[in-house]
């Protein structure tokens, strides 16, 4: 359970070759409040998996701060890839038990392989499972680490619905279980109404906030299609500032 | 292997000349150093030196390989070193050895490890540098230590190589501590081949060469396969 | 030219830094050789080996080396045949202030030997110990190696004596080192009086009973060609380049040694004092050395008509 | 650069023997090797040698080791003859292809290539079997010709291990090549070094030797590193 | 423009080591009109991927036949497989036209470069490009062949909602003037709904036609979200074999 404090001034990728230089993110402000759900809405490549990366610390070469938690303690982070990014030559329970802290058992995989639905295939190596199960595996190492943090990166894509709506759901449970701060792109706007706390809406390279609204739909509403539907109109008809992202 | 023995008996009869014996020939004489004891003696001590040196090679060259692999800086400061190393004659490097260290067993390990190391390093860097920078990202996201990265990351995808420079490792080795043992040893396939090679006995030559390819295809049915097939499980 | 068409062309191999190139060096300058009916194609080669192989191969009419290896040769069926070139021959050396004076006095001493166990020299220096009861194999502490690496070795004090080839002898003699025994020495130890080569020309049977006039006559041009090396200066001096060194003490050594090395006498009695040589050799190294055959085969020796 | 000049400078005079000459002493050699045109001479022919053994050798090497990588019954096939053909000593090889035919320029150039092709072959072999499932099946998808596939889908996977390949090849050849023309040709390299060692004349060795590594440290600058940054372009 | 008959009476992945062998396919029979624009929607891991894969000739292990078009001629094939598949060492303008054909003119490319707003991007590597970005890149490339038929494995994931909206658009636009044979899979039923003329409900493993629905709307009417609504709230209620499915 942390507060992030984002403060990017730019982030630049450098020329390459006949690729020119390219300024991905501008003056970009955010802050999440500890155990807060946050969702980003962007166009395609405007560098949202960019900022998630500077976030989790894979990216250091960018102007600006960012504050992840209380100093004294390294954060947990979870992060959801766009791409699954599984160890092929391990299997999918190695995968997961890969991740997890000394402390924890091993058994703590095997209710979130339930219902994910992978119980059969855990011993299988990554090369051999679909892509909607790949990213099912990537979700279960995601909450697998118990994560202060939990970045996600569109993970529901390639999941059929019913099973969307169940991990959806899992998520839910346990972020209220075990409140923690979780940052969350996808391009569903559904989705993200029916989700977070909050919605940023962002703008195309190089990215800024937009917009930022709140959800104020409550938790036991959530699940009420026409609710959300009713929110969704709300936001297409009333911001015209955001009507170029739907 | 048949056919091996066939064209081999072929290729005998066809050129009846000493310099390629008939198989029956050289077994007769297989057989015979073996009985002796001569054989296995000679080959024992060359493998013990093989195993020795290629032990160190691959060790000091996959952890230099790897380091030069993933530090751009580094490299840029040794690569001139590794041409040098690696194209220093075998001859040079084994004079200088024994000529430094004497002519004891320690200078002729390290001659065979100067001479076979550099090709461990230049591979295993190739090998570094293709690594999946998204696997690393993502061992690093979920704080994998540098053991559990070295082991289920960084190894897994250098295996090829590893298996390349194994396989034509060992017989590099090989090809150079004939001319170790040849200069400097008094024991050793080098030496005896050295011998036979004075005497121009091809048969015997043959004899010996036959016995260390079968100890090289030992290594390799029980060894490298079973490392290949356990390591290549998980492909499609 | 016609004539030099006619001539029958011998192919030599030649080793680098050989004796038998400095003969052939001198022999450019040859008045006689205008006349002669062979005319010499020379390849170089840089050992012992590669003149076997390019015998071997065909490519080469002629190599020098040595007769126990042409006579197990033919003992496989090869037609080699030797005629003897010179009887040069290694010799034990040790440090100028060493206190090993005799055979006797290597006992607990590190020995150098180069080339191996069958080194010919190694195999009869043993047979003269066993003479004074002792196993000079097990007596000393042994290195084996190539030659310049053994002379490294003693100049580096690493070994206290070492048996070696005789213009590496000649090369740490010239620097003060001693010599105790050579490989004639220790033949006439050992009761050999006759003056055996210790190695010759070799070449094809076949094909020397084809030339028998023009290698008749290859090998006075060469006899000639040493003559002019061991009593004219100017000769001499012309090959000094290919001896490779600057030491004018190891050049005269080396021109001692090499005129020393000249046959005299070639015949029956020495042939039969070669052939006794050969059964000890081939007791003395198990049968390594010499192959199976028993004895010295008949016909290892060309003989000129 | 400096720095191993700095280290020999010290070793030579710390050591102070002949096995060592100071940088100096091999500098002044190797200059007047130069004028003599000695050295040009036999570098320019050990190096003509390289060329053509190298281009034979990667080029069936790689096809070679393409097919077997990905045709699994060949591979069973073949992999016994592979191992045997690694581990033939450099040695049997050259002497028998002198015997064979002769000591003709060819017959050289045979043995380096008999010495140097399993190596080639195992090293790229090794790459195909790590090649991209996926992208190959786009490409049979979309109807690539074999040439479009080979050039734009497999060459570019198999870019390290050539490279790897390449490099210690050099090394290699240059190993081998000594010995071949120490055996049976009357010039080269391995000829002029043989006689330097029978001298023990280690300045002319070492003079010789750098004047090798110089030109393969050119190949490097010239012609591996721009292939490599060509093809390594894509890489983040 | 072809049809398609599809006769599969299984697909087994053997086992593997620790994996059991696995029936992936059953007894599944289709078949497509040529110029047909058919929609699959079934669970994940059903095997979508798979009749994708045998239908392009890329697995030919299978217990049935599959007959493609007219026997004497060799079908066109544009496969969007589910991740882009781009060569990382093409730039994306050359990945793209390594596809061509000889005699199509490489400028077919720029209008569709041009439609992706991918123009600036053209000459970039891959790996310099979002997942989103790919995807188009990928998408672009089964466009620019002309095939006769058109595979799609979830093409249009993340992309933000205005792209999908265009490029939905565009595959309409270019399947109307040159009809071509679509096999498309998709998890979001709006998404089938607005595309197919024929809906396919896929059953888990083995995976087997549950249901197939005909989409009576007219093509005009077809950007009308009302429309569509009415008809997926059709098909909630009263398809109860496929109620697993939403
Ligand atoms: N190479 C393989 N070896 C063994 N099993 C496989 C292999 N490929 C796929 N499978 C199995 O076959 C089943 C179907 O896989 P497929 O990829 O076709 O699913 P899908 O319908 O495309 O799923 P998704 O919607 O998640 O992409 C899965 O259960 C998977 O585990
Ligand atoms: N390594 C890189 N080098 C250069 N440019 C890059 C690199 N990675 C990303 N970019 C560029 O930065 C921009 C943002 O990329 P990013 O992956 O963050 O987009 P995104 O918002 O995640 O998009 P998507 O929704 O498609 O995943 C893109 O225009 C991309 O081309
Ligand atoms: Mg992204
Ligand atoms: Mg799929």
């Amino acid at each position: 359970m942390m507060n992030i404090q984002i403060n990017i001034d730019s982030k630049t990728y450098p020329a390459i070759a006949q690729a020119r230089h390219h300024v991905a993110i501008a003056d970009f402000k955010l802050s999440l409040k500890s155990g807060e759900f946050v969702c980003l809405v962007g166009p395609s490549g405007c560098g949202k998996t960019t900022l998630l990366n500077i976030i989790a610390g894979l990216d250091n070469d960018y102007e600006g701060d960012i504050f992840v938690g209380q100093a004294h303690s390294h954060p947990k982070i979870g992060y959801i890839f766009q791409n699954p990014r599984l160890l092929p030559w391990r299997t999918v329970r190695e995968n997961i038990e890969l991740v997890l802290d000394g402390n924890q058992s091993p058994t703590v995989i095997d209710p979130l392989l339930e219902v994910m639905q992978l119980t059969q295939s855990q011993h299988v190596y990554p090369e051999r499972l679909s892509v909607g199960m790949s990213r099912r595996v990537s979700i279960i190492r995601a909450f697998a680490v118990d994560p202060d943090v939990l970045l996600m990166d569109e993970p529901f894509v390639s999941l059929d619905a019913p099973t969307a709506r169940q991990v959806r759901e899992l998520l839910l449970t346990l972020w209220q279980e075990r409140p923690h701060t979780v940052l969350f792109v996808t391009h569903d706007l559904r989705e993200a109404i029916t989700m977070a706390d909050r919605l940023i809406f962002l703008s195309a390279a190089p990215m800024s906030v937009i917009s930022e609204i709140t959800v104020p739909i409550s938790r036991s509403e959530r699940n009420n299609e026409s609710t959300i539907e009713a929110f969704r109109q709300n936001l297409i008809n009333n911001y015209p500032e955001i009507k170029q992202l739907l | 292997m048949l056919a091996f023995l066939a064209v081999w008996q072929g290729l005998a009869v066809y050129s009846n000349s000493n310099a390629l014996p008939a198989p029956e020939v050289v077994a007769k004489v297989f057989w015979q150093s073996c009985i002796t004891g001569q054989l296995p003696f000679h080959l024992g001590v060359t493998l013990l030196r093989l195993v020795v040196s290629f032990s160190i090679a691959m060790l000091l060259g996959c952890a230099i390989g790897i380091a030069l692999g993933r530090n751009k800086k580094l490299d840029a400061f040794f690569d001139n070193w590794l041409v040098i190393f690696l194209n220093i004659p075998a001859l040079v490097a084994i004079i200088l050895c024994y000529v430094w260290f004497g002519l004891v067993e320690s200078a002729a390990i390290l001659a065979v490890v100067v001479n076979k190391l550099p090709n461990v390093i230049v591979t295993i860097r190739e090998g570094t540098r293709t690594l999946d920078q998204d696997l690393l990202d993502m061992a690093r996201c979920y704080g994998f230590s540098r053991r559990k990265t070295l082991a289920h990351v960084i190894w897994p995808q250098l295996h090829p190589f590893i298996m390349g420079a194994t396989r034509s490792g060992l017989a590099l080795i090989w090809k150079i501590i004939l001319v170790v043992e040849l200069l400097g040893r008094s024991n050793g396939m080098g030496y005896q081949l050295h011998l036979f090679f004075q005497l121009f006995d091809v048969a015997s030559i043959l004899a010996y060469t036959i016995a260390f390819v079968a100890v090289i295809q030992l290594i390799e049915v029980m060894i490298l396969k079973p490392l290949d097939k356990k390591a290549l499980r998980w492909r499609r | 030219n016609s004539s030099a068409t006619e001539k029958t062309i011998i192919r030599i191999g030649v080793q680098a830094q050989g004796t038998l190139e400095w003969e052939l060096q001198a022999l450019q300058d040859d008045s006689q050789m205008k006349l002669a009916d062979f005319q010499l194609e020379i390849q170089h080669l840089a050992n012992a080996e590669a003149g076997k192989i390019a015998l071997q191969s065909g490519s080469v009419d002629m190599i020098v080396s040595d007769w126990v290896w042409v006579s197990s040769r033919r003992a496989t069926g090869a037609d080699f045949t030797f005629y003897p070139y010179s009887n040069t021959s290694g010799a034990l050396v040790v440090a100028e202030k060493s206190p090993i004076y005799s055979i006797a006095d290597l006992k607990g001493k590190r020995l150098g030997i180069a080339g191996g166990e069958l080194d010919k020299n190694w195999l009869l220096l043993q047979a003269l110990a066993q003479k004074d009861q002792f196993d000079l194999n097990t007596s000393v502490e042994k290195t084996f190696g190539a030659p310049p690496l053994i002379n490294e070795q003693i100049k580096q004090d690493r070994v206290d004596a070492v048996l070696t080839y005789w213009h590496f002898a000649a090369r740490l003699e010239a620097q003060g080192y001693r010599k105790i025994i050579d490989g004639r020495g220790i033949l006439k130890a050992l009761g050999i009086n006759e003056n055996v080569p210790s190695i010759g020309y070799v070449f094809k049977q076949s094909w020397a009973e084809n030339h028998n006039q023009v290698i008749s006559n290859f090998f006075k041009a060469s006899k000639r060609a040493k003559n002019q090396l061991c009593t004219a200066d100017a000769a001499w001096l012309k090959i000094i380049p290919l001896l490779h060194t600057d030491d004018v003490a190891t050049q005269a050594l080396m021109r001692q040694r090499y005129c020393e090395g000249g046959i005299e006498q070639w015949g029956e009695q020495e042939q039969q004092a070669a052939a006794r040589i050969y059964t000890m050799l081939r007791t003395l190294s198990n049968n390594q050395l010499t192959g199976v055959s028993e004895n010295l085969q008949p016909g290892t020796f060309w003989s000129l008509d």
